[in-house]
């Protein structure tokens, strides 16, 4: 009987994926990026849990846990990738990796 | 049958000296030139019999092979002819010897090659004039470019790489209009018949709605005004004929305009006649403006080459008039004009090319009083500049005569501003002439040799023959346009 | 074939061959075969005239082939035979054998003789084409043929560039000329849906469409045909306002001078009218208009070439002035004045032409009149022979050039389309011409010598019997050629609601037309008199604004200059570029600047391009939204 | 883990799924057993000839599968998540075509590195993977997992040379990227899903929510995030930014595989996904759809002008290729839709093979800077006057041009046709208008390409002359030129698989 | 109805947590401190699931996420040393203009978010039938069983990737 309606679950979800990609837009460590997906995918998994209430199925938390699926090898790429620019640059300044363009 | 191997048999052959070129065989050191030659002249035999030969009236489309092509579209391989493509034809025919000879000394360098790009135009040239389904005629129509781009790109003078690309994207863009047009065609023959079909003698029976058949039109014209060229979308002519060496120039405006008119006659008039008839007026201003504007402009250039380019524009631009005029007597002046277009401008490309060999210039301040140490190629100078401002006794004097006296039976006002392009061709084609060949004798030119005066000669003789007696065309012509 | 068809064919045969051997052939041989082909020509053309006269029909045709056919209407290549045409064939074929000859020794020893007598030869040939023509498009042929001629001719010393501008001009001009002319047969085909000559002058009295329009009489297509025909005969004649490139055609040699545009090719304007006069006579307004064109033409010609320094000039703006006096008897409906004049012209005119050449060789190419004087001396012969062609051209009595003139003179005054204005327009340009002859004479011929002293006259002419032969003829004709009156009356139509009514003359007309040309000559003696006594400096000095501008032709090649080939040099040279292409490589440059941005975008900055994305998402959100 | 696990659910799945699903059961199990070999072996042989003989059974598989008529009609269902028709075995062959063709191309780079490279190998077919449950799926759960397995595969590839240059900045920009365009796509999905209740491709469309228009505009919102993530996959403008630059840091192989499989695969599902919903019906979709493809056509082709770097310039060109080819998704009617299969196939088709042919070139090129330890890109200047010194080598590349640009003679300018067909069909005259200027500049940036190739005074740095230059497969060579002008002249020998 | 009213006021409370938590995330200096407030976000998060129905979701929140995956970043961090970077290295990130923009770009898109969501008239609510464990393990292990497996090749890329990038810079072994 929560009356919670669904618009607000969205806005918060929208607000969190907002927050998470100005992370990423803002950001120029690439740790504070990875951190920023984490949170938009997180926003998105609120949006998903909500639905899935809504229609009263399982499948918005199955698709959650396949987000957080997702979650969990992008982390372990990403920190890998990251290391080895740490390695190699010995900076997480993602701005220092603009060696292509035209 | 025999059609498809003519074509083909240029592009094989062009293939063969290709490959061949610069092959010992039988102790014979094989030219791509002399197989060229020798294949262009034995299928154009070739034609000549099959035309003769055939008992049929070729004042209609006479089909000579249709196949399967493509069925998922119902897409047929349609060849047929009729007096205005055997015309054409064989003016390709003639030009194409014209070209390999005016290439003789020219191209030194890739010469297998050349000639290889150099046939394949003329079969492109070929299936154009006999396609008849039209997703044929599209694909020969594409065709034909590649080759006359890369002939213009490998071969040309300085500017040669913008100058293709100029005369590839303009004809291109145009073209996919054209192609857009022949796909809703097919649509609405579907529409009408429950078949889709790219079939030319098909469309003809279509009952298109005026509001429609006025955009399609649009789209044809477009494309072939763009190849014929017309003002304002002319402006590739001037630089690929500038860049593109002799026999890519010659080729140019000797065959590859027509297929622009040969495309509005065949198309754009007989697809849609009403909507035509509507659009004629704005064909025919344009049309003038050409010939006005072509004549100008050709009258400002330094260039010799871009000079005649403009004249081409403006010649063609009595093409679309008389095209636009729907008047036999016009038609027939449409016809004549294109074939006398296609043998002077030939000409005077050559000339170009004649001189340029000598003096490595095509800026007529470089030139002047050739006539001294070259009389014969004054003559034939003299001759072609005549044959450009219409004098009458040469070809493009019935040409325009005709096109204009058809004309004034119903644009009187237009053919009175087309006239003035009778002026301005004087006007170009004294500054052309006098420039080269009169004034201070600057350098002393070789004069012409026997290729040369072979080449010249024969075109200079087609010219009068057509002048004199061009009932030789238009007694063939007259019949397809009625 | 026919002799009429094989007439053209003589020079036609020289031509080719000398112009595919070219300078393989020596003098004797290029000279015998050019003026032989004209001796058969001439001859051919005798007989032909003798046959004519006795023909029934007074007309005789030679089908060769058809040309082409528009619509219904063929065009062919045939010849058609009458009396004017005979007259212009004579003339053609006649004064063009003597000036051959002529032409033969003048130009021996330039190196491009035989090209010279090729083109000579083409001249007649696109010559008697155009005189020889059934109808209009073959006319047409000629018609241009001999514009293409005088173009060569003119610029026959090529490596000059006056002459060379001179041709150009020439051809130019003349070309404006012969496009109304063309536009003309548009339209005459159009309305009477022939080209034939004969037909159309049948048609034009019976097509009642032609003459009517439903405003006015000056809306008809035959006036406009006539009027745009007119324009043709204009440039070709050299008439008000496309004379302007006679003078300056006087650059080429001497004989093409005297053959092309002083004897045949300029009367061709003359000729078309005539031919025409079936068309010409449907509309009384344009027969005004020739009729003011000559007048007018003949006065400020006769103005003009009273300034004229050069000897050649002189005769170029005399020859327009008589010209103008064929056109003013057009436009009067004399036709057989016109035409007679015409013929009468071109004998004493070649006359003229072909002296003045001599002197002008005996003086190693010295064309200017105040470096002469005295020559009477000198060139006894040419002197004379000058004179009699002078007195042909003012026309003293007993000279040809006096029947002619008298009968042009005395068909104004009551010729409807004339009239008595133009009746003293002639008297006036009568005068003029005397008084300019006058002056060129007594400038060339008397006075004290003023080349140097040791300048040695050629010797060749001299001896050359051929060359003195043609003169001779050429002035017994100037002389005797008025004896062969013509009637060619039968031929023309007449104008129907006036029947030219000589008895409505005043009857002084005749004397004072007698007289007139005597006043001149007495006039100029005393004018020049101290001119003759004290020398030619205050004359040559002269700076006096009017004559300046006389001696400039009255300022029309300046007006050209300054309002036609000015402004279309201009536009010409200012969009060199081409407007249209540079609006379209606009285009490209457009898309090229987008490419330097869009370029810069990728900047691979990775924080910019999710930034990008957003952006992207805002904006598609955006559309969706609206 | 393991597929064969799943027999103990045999009510879900039965004989006649499995035969069905047997190419993609065939691929996983292929990639464990891979697994398995790398702990047996390491040897970079045995496992390219291993996963080469995985596609080449897939390949096999999914034809015989076709020619079957199994797949007619509508298609296999299998459980909520696959389903499987003709056009997504078709999409999955040309995509194991151009795998096979990437691991054969792959060998010659990775000998050139002094490691072992298995897992180069087990990334690559688990990309194929990806690609064909993507090809397969008929639910935003599958898709959502194809296309994660597919970019997480490919951010191990694209960087995979760690010590190259490019290789950490290709990496991340890949990664973070994608990473962001995944989140955009699921936000999508959950809006959709939150609004329908329905996470199936399958819809009925009588209720559908935009027939009720409060709901269409939410619905379009969803829609639209959904379809920025397959666009930037896809690399439509204006979400290509990534594109550029990841096809030039990555190894060309791999820069093949993005530019084929992915977008293969991608667009794939992007067309079961719209067709299978409806979006066709949907106005505000189909505006995005042409505002997309409009601005792909136009920035992609603008952005390859005067591009000197061949693979930077083939990522815009590919832009502006998929930008035509969204065409086929403005469909008028339920009728056309097999029409737009066939031309979507058949325009990949084209695409595939001359993507193929130009980046084997180029990959000789690379290996001959390798060689000479002269460790650079290769620039089109590379290419002067190779026709007169590689006739082959040449004549394929300019076909492959040729083709790109949609000239007659190639499979191109079918391709073409084809979506001239669909665009005039549902008479979509902005596209055409795109499509026709689009082709235009195009020409501007492909005609030099071929005008470089023929060359004749080459003033390069390089001179690669006959002797040191590479052998790149003639066979090879040969049989695309053959097959793309055979395609081009008779495209019935083609199209009548893919009815 | 008060007892609605709080499980509604803890929702609110647990949102505006979250979503504070994660502005701090965003805008934090110490990598240390941002992966905490990360936590906490998750954390609130996971409240906010409890109450919407899903105590499964939620629970998976608190292990998974706040419990493996940040500790796989906690762990990264600290080994490697990552931290420092940004403390030291990159004082830019304080100014007002870097963040202008991407802001509004942000806020922008939100606005568009939020006004398409009010606008889209969704008469939906949540209703307090929880969705348990069981129910999502019997969907898991029916209709999303290949879900399940393809998931596990997901897990399987990410490893391989990851095992690649961060192998050490090796030479040697057989080609």
């Amino acid at each position: 009987m929560t009356v919670i309606p669904l618009t607000h679950i969205l806005i918060l979800s929208s607000l969190l994926f907002i927050i998470g990609f100005v992370g990423v837009v803002v950001r120029r460590n690439t740790l504070f990026m990875l951190m920023s997906l984490e949170v938009m995918l997180n926003a998105v998994g609120i949006a998903f849990i909500g639905a899935g209430s809504v229609w009263q199925e399982a499948d918005g938390q199955i698709m959650f846990m396949l987000i957080l699926t997702l979650a969990a090898a992008e982390v372990a790429v990403g920190l890998a990738l990251l290391i080895r620019m740490q390695r190699r640059y010995r900076t997480l300044d993602i701005d220092v990796l603009n060696q292509m363009k035209g | 049958m025999m059609l498809t191997l003519i074509v083909f048999g240029l592009l094989l052959s062009g293939c063969l000296a290709w490959f061949a070129d610069n092959k010992v065989l039988l102790g014979i050191k094989l030219q791509a030139k002399w197989l060229s030659l020798l294949a262009v002249l034995v299928l154009s035999c070739c034609f000549l019999l099959l035309v003769y030969c055939s008992e049929k009236n070729f004042q209609q489309l006479q089909l000579f092979a249709r196949v399967p092509w493509i069925r998922s579209f119902n897409i047929d391989y349609a060849l047929a002819l009729d007096q205005l493509s055997i015309t054409l034809i064989i003016l390709t025919f003639f030009l194409a010897v014209i070209c390999i000879l005016v290439s003789w000394q020219e191209i030194q360098k890739k010469t297998g090659f050349y000639y290889f790009n150099l046939l394949a135009t003329f079969a492109g040239i070929l299936g154009v004039f006999c396609a008849v389904d039209m997703f044929l005629f599209f694909f020969f129509w594409e065709v034909m470019l590649l080759p006359m781009t890369a002939i213009i790109a490998v071969w040309g003078h300085e500017k040669r790489y913008f100058a293709a690309v100029k005369f590839f994207i303009f004809t291109q863009v145009s073209s996919l209009l054209m192609l857009v047009a022949i796909i809703a065609m097919a649509y609405i023959h579907q529409q009408q018949t429950g078949d889709l079909s790219f079939y030319y003698q098909d469309w003809l029976m279509l009952d298109i709605k005026l509001d429609v058949a006025q955009y399609l039109m649009l789209g044809f014209f477009i494309a072939f005004a763009v190849k014929l060229p017309s003002v304002p979308v002319h402006s590739w002519l001037p630089d690929a004929h500038t860049q593109a060496p002799t026999a890519g120039s010659v080729l140019l405006a000797g065959v590859l305009l027509k297929t622009g008119a040969y495309g509005l006659i065949r198309f754009v008039i007989f697809l849609f006649p009403q909507a035509s008839e509507n659009f004629a007026p704005i064909a025919v201003t344009l049309a003038v403006i050409s010939i006005i504007y072509g004549a100008k402009m050709a009258f400002a250039q330094n260039d010799f080459k871009r000079l005649v380019a403009y004249s081409s524009i403006s010649h063609m631009g009595f093409v679309m008039l008389a095209i636009f005029s729907f008047n036999e007597i016009a038609y027939q002046g449409a016809i004549v004009t294109m074939v006398a277009h296609g043998l002077s401008s030939a000409a005077l490309f050559a000339l170009a090319g004649i001189i340029y060999q000598r003096v490595h210039s095509r800026n007529l301040t470089d030139m002047g009083g050739f006539w001294q140490s070259a009389p014969r190629m004054g003559g034939f100078g003299l001759a072609f500049a005549a044959a450009a401002f219409g004098l009458p006794g040469l070809a493009n004097f019935v040409g325009e005569f005709l096109s204009l006296v058809g004309a004034f039976q119903v644009f009187p006002i237009m053919v009175i501003f087309a006239a003035l392009g009778l002026i301005g061709s004087a006007i170009y084609a004294m500054v052309l002439f006098q420039n080269t060949f009169q004034g201070v004798p600057s350098k002393l030119v070789e004069d012409l040799s026997l290729r040369e005066i072979c080449i010249c000669s024969s075109l200079l003789v087609s010219l009068i023959i057509l002048g004199l007696y061009p009932n030789i065309l238009l007694r063939y012509s007259f019949g397809a346009l009625l | 074939m026919s002799l009429l068809a094989s007439l053209p064919l003589y020079p036609l045969i020289s031509f080719l061959v000398l112009i595919t051997f070219g300078k393989r052939l020596n003098w004797a041989i290029a000279s015998w075969l050019s003026v032989g082909s004209m001796a058969a020509a001439a001859l051919c053309s005798l007989f032909l005239a003798n046959q004519l006269s006795l023909h029934e029909s007074s007309v005789i045709t030679a089908h060769l082939w058809q040309w082409f056919s528009i619509g219904s209407a063929e065009v062919n290549i045939s010849f058609y035979l009458d009396a004017l045409s005979a007259v212009m064939i004579l003339v053609v074929t006649g004064v063009g054998f003597l000036i051959h000859l002529f032409a033969a020794i003048y130009m021996k020893d330039d190196e491009n003789f035989s090209r010279f007598m090729a083109y000579m030869n083409l001249f007649i040939v696109a010559m008697l084409v155009l005189v020889l023509a059934d109808n209009l498009v073959l006319l047409y042929l000629g018609w241009e043929g001999v514009g293409l001629c005088s173009f060569l001719l003119i610029g026959f010393w090529y490596q000059e560039r006056n002459n060379v501008l001179a041709a150009r001009k020439a051809f130019i001009v003349t070309r404006i000329g012969d496009t109304a002319m063309a536009v003309g047969l548009f339209l005459l085909f159009k309305s009477l849906a022939s080209l034939n000559i004969a037909e159309i002058n049948q048609l034009a009295q019976t097509t009642a469409s032609f003459t009517a329009s439903s405003i006015n009489a000056k809306n008809s297509e035959a006036y406009w045909a006539a009027l745009l025909l007119l324009g043709g005969a204009v440039g070709k004649s050299a008439q008000l306002p496309l004379q302007t490139w006679l003078p300056d055609a006087m650059a080429g040699p001497t004989p093409v001078s005297a053959l092309i545009h002083a004897a045949t090719m300029v009367t061709a304007g003359v000729y078309l009218i005539a031919r025409m006069n079936g068309v010409f006579l449907m509309t009384p307004e344009v027969m005004n208009y020739v009729a003011w064109l000559g007048g007018i033409t003949l006065l400020t010609a006769g103005l003009a070439a009273l300034a004229q320094n050069d000897i050649k000039r002189v005769l170029a703006y005399s020859t327009m002035s008589q010209i103008g006096y064929m056109m003013l008897a057009l436009g009067a409906g004399a036709w057989s004045a016109g035409v007679f004049h015409l013929m009468t012209h071109a004998f004493f005119k070649a006359l003229l032409f072909l002296t003045a050449g001599t002197v002008i060789l005996a003086l190693h190419h010295q064309q200017d009149l105040y470096k002469m004087g005295g020559l009477l001396k000198k060139l006894p012969v040419e002197a004379t022979l000058f004179l009699i062609g002078l007195a042909c051209l003012i026309a003293l009595p007993g000279t040809s050039g006096f029947f002619s003139k008298e009968a042009i003179i005395a068909s104004l005054w009551s010729s409807p389309t004339a009239g008595p204005s133009l009746w003293w327009c002639a008297i006036l340009g009568a005068l003029l011409t005397s008084i300019y002859s006058c002056r060129l004479f007594f400038l060339a011929f008397l006075g004290k010598q003023r080349f140097p002293k040791t300048r040695v006259i050629s010797e060749h002419l001299e001896t050359s019997k051929l060359l003195r032969g043609a003169l001779f003829v050429l002035a017994l004709l100037s002389i005797f050629g008025g004896l062969v009156t013509i009637d060619l009356s039968s031929l023309f139509l007449t104008y129907q609601p006036g029947i030219i009514n000589r008895s409505n003359n005043p009857s002084w007309l005749h004397l004072v037309a007698i007289v007139t040309p005597f006043a001149g000559i007495l006039f100029s003696w005393f004018y020049y008199k101290r001119y003759r006594i004290l020398g030619y400096k205050p004359l040559r000095a002269s700076q006096n604004p009017w004559v300046v501008f006389c001696r400039h032709g009255l300022g029309f090649d300046t007006l050209y200059a300054t309002f036609l080939i000015k402004p279309y040099c201009f536009i010409a040279k200012l969009n060199r570029k081409d407007l249209f292409d540079q609006t379209l490589m606009l285009l490209a440059w457009y898309i090229g600047i987008w490419r330097d941005i869009l370029s810069a975008s990728q900047n691979g900055h990775l924080r910019w391009f999710a930034a990008a994305f957003g952006l992207s998402m805002v904006g598609l959100i955006f559309m969706v939204i609206l | 883990m393991n597929p064969v696990d799943k027999v103990s659910e045999i009510t879900l799945m039965n004989t006649e799924m499995f035969i069905v699903l047997s190419p993609i059961l065939l691929l996983s199990f292929g990639i464990v057993l891979s697994l398995l070999l790398i702990a047996w072996q390491r040897s970079q042989k045995i496992i390219a000839l291993f996963s080469q003989l995985i596609l080449v059974f897939t390949l096999l598989l999914s034809m015989h599968l076709l020619s079957s008529g199994i797949l007619s009609g509508a298609g296999v269902q299998i459980t909520p998540l696959l389903k499987v028709d003709q056009f997504s075995y078709l999409s999955l062959s040309l995509i194991c075509l151009s795998a096979l063709a990437v691991i054969s191309l792959s060998k010659q780079v990775l000998k050139s590195q002094v490691e072992v490279h298995d897992e180069y190998y087990l990334l690559i077919l688990l990309v194929i993977l990806g690609a064909a449950i993507l090809v397969a799926s008929d639910h935003f759960a599958s898709m959502f997992l194809g296309f994660e397995l597919l970019s997480i595969s490919l951010v191990g590839l694209v960087g995979y040379f760690r010590e190259q240059k490019y290789a950490v900045e290709t990496g991340f920009k890949y990664l973070i990227l994608s990473a962001c365009a995944s989140s955009f796509m699921l936000l999508g999905i959950a809006f959709i899903y939150s609004q329908t209740g329905n996470l199936s491709f399958a819809i009925n469309s009588a209720t559908a929510p935009w027939h009720s228009a409060p709901l269409q505009l939410f619905n379009s919102i969803g829609v639209l995030l959904l379809f920025s993530g397959i666009a930037f996959k896809l690399s439509l403008a204006p979400f290509h930014f990534w594109a550029p630059d990841v096809y030039q840091g990555a190894p060309t192989p791999i820069t093949l595989l993005m530019a084929t499989v992915s977008k293969i695969a991608m667009f794939t599902v992007l067309m079961k996904c719209c067709f299978a919903q409806g979006y066709y019906q949907n106005d505000h979709f189909i505006d995005v759809i042409i505002a997309v493809a409009l601005l792909s056509m136009f920035i992609g082709n603008t952005l390859a002008l005067k591009q000197q770097n061949i693979k930077r310039l083939m990522a815009y060109s590919s832009i502006a290729h998929f930008g035509y080819l969204l065409i086929v998704l403005v469909i008028s009617a339920e009728q056309s839709i097999g029409f737009a299969w066939r031309s979507a196939l058949f325009y990949l088709t084209a695409y595939l093979l001359a993507n193929v042919a130009i980046f084997s070139i180029v990959i000789t090129y690379e290996q001959y800077f390798s060689q000479n330890s002269t460790e650079r890109e290769v620039c089109l200047n590379d290419w002067q006057a190779m026709f007169w010194q590689h006739r082959a080598q040449a004549v394929l590349l300019v076909f492959s041009i040729l083709s790109l640009a949609g000239i007659p003679l190639t499979m191109g300018f079918v391709g073409k046709f084809y979506l001239f067909n669909q665009a005039v069909i549902s008479q979509s005259w902005w596209l055409i208008t795109g499509l026709v200027i689009g082709s235009g500049i195009g020409l501007a940036y492909y005609l030099p390409i071929i005008f470089t190739v023929f060359k004749v005074n080459s003033s390069a740095a390089t001179h690669i002359t006959k002797d040191n230059a590479i052998k790149a497969p003639k066979i090879f060579i040969i049989f695309l030129i053959i097959i793309s002008f055979y395609f081009g002249v008779f495209p019935d020998s083609l199209s009548q698989y893919l009815l | 109805m008060s007892r609605f009213a709080s499980i509604e006021g803890l929702f609110y409370l647990a949102a505006i947590i979250a979503i504070v938590a994660s502005l701090k995330v965003v805008t934090g200096k110490n990598t240390v401190h941002a992966l905490l407030y990360l936590v906490i976000s998750l954390l609130a998060v996971a409240v906010c699931f409890y109450l919407m129905g899903a105590p499964f979701a939620a629970g998976l929140e608190v292990i998974v996420y706040a419990g493996a995956i940040l500790v796989l970043f906690v762990f990264a961090v600290m080994m490697f040393g990552l931290g420092i970077d940004e403390m030291h290295n990159a004082p830019q990130s304080k100014g007002l203009s870097l963040w202008a923009g991407p802001a509004f770009l942000g806020s922008l898109l939100l606005v568009e978010l939020i006004f398409v969501i009010d606008n889209s008239e969704l008469a939906l609510q949540l209703n307090n039938q929880v969705v348990d464990a069981k129910q999502v393990g019997i969907l898991l292990y029916g209709p999303y069983l290949l879900a399940v497996e393809i998931s596990s090749f997901l897990l399987l890329a990410g490893l391989v990737a990851g095992y690649h990038y961060a192998k050490p810079e090796h030479r040697g072994g057989r080609l």
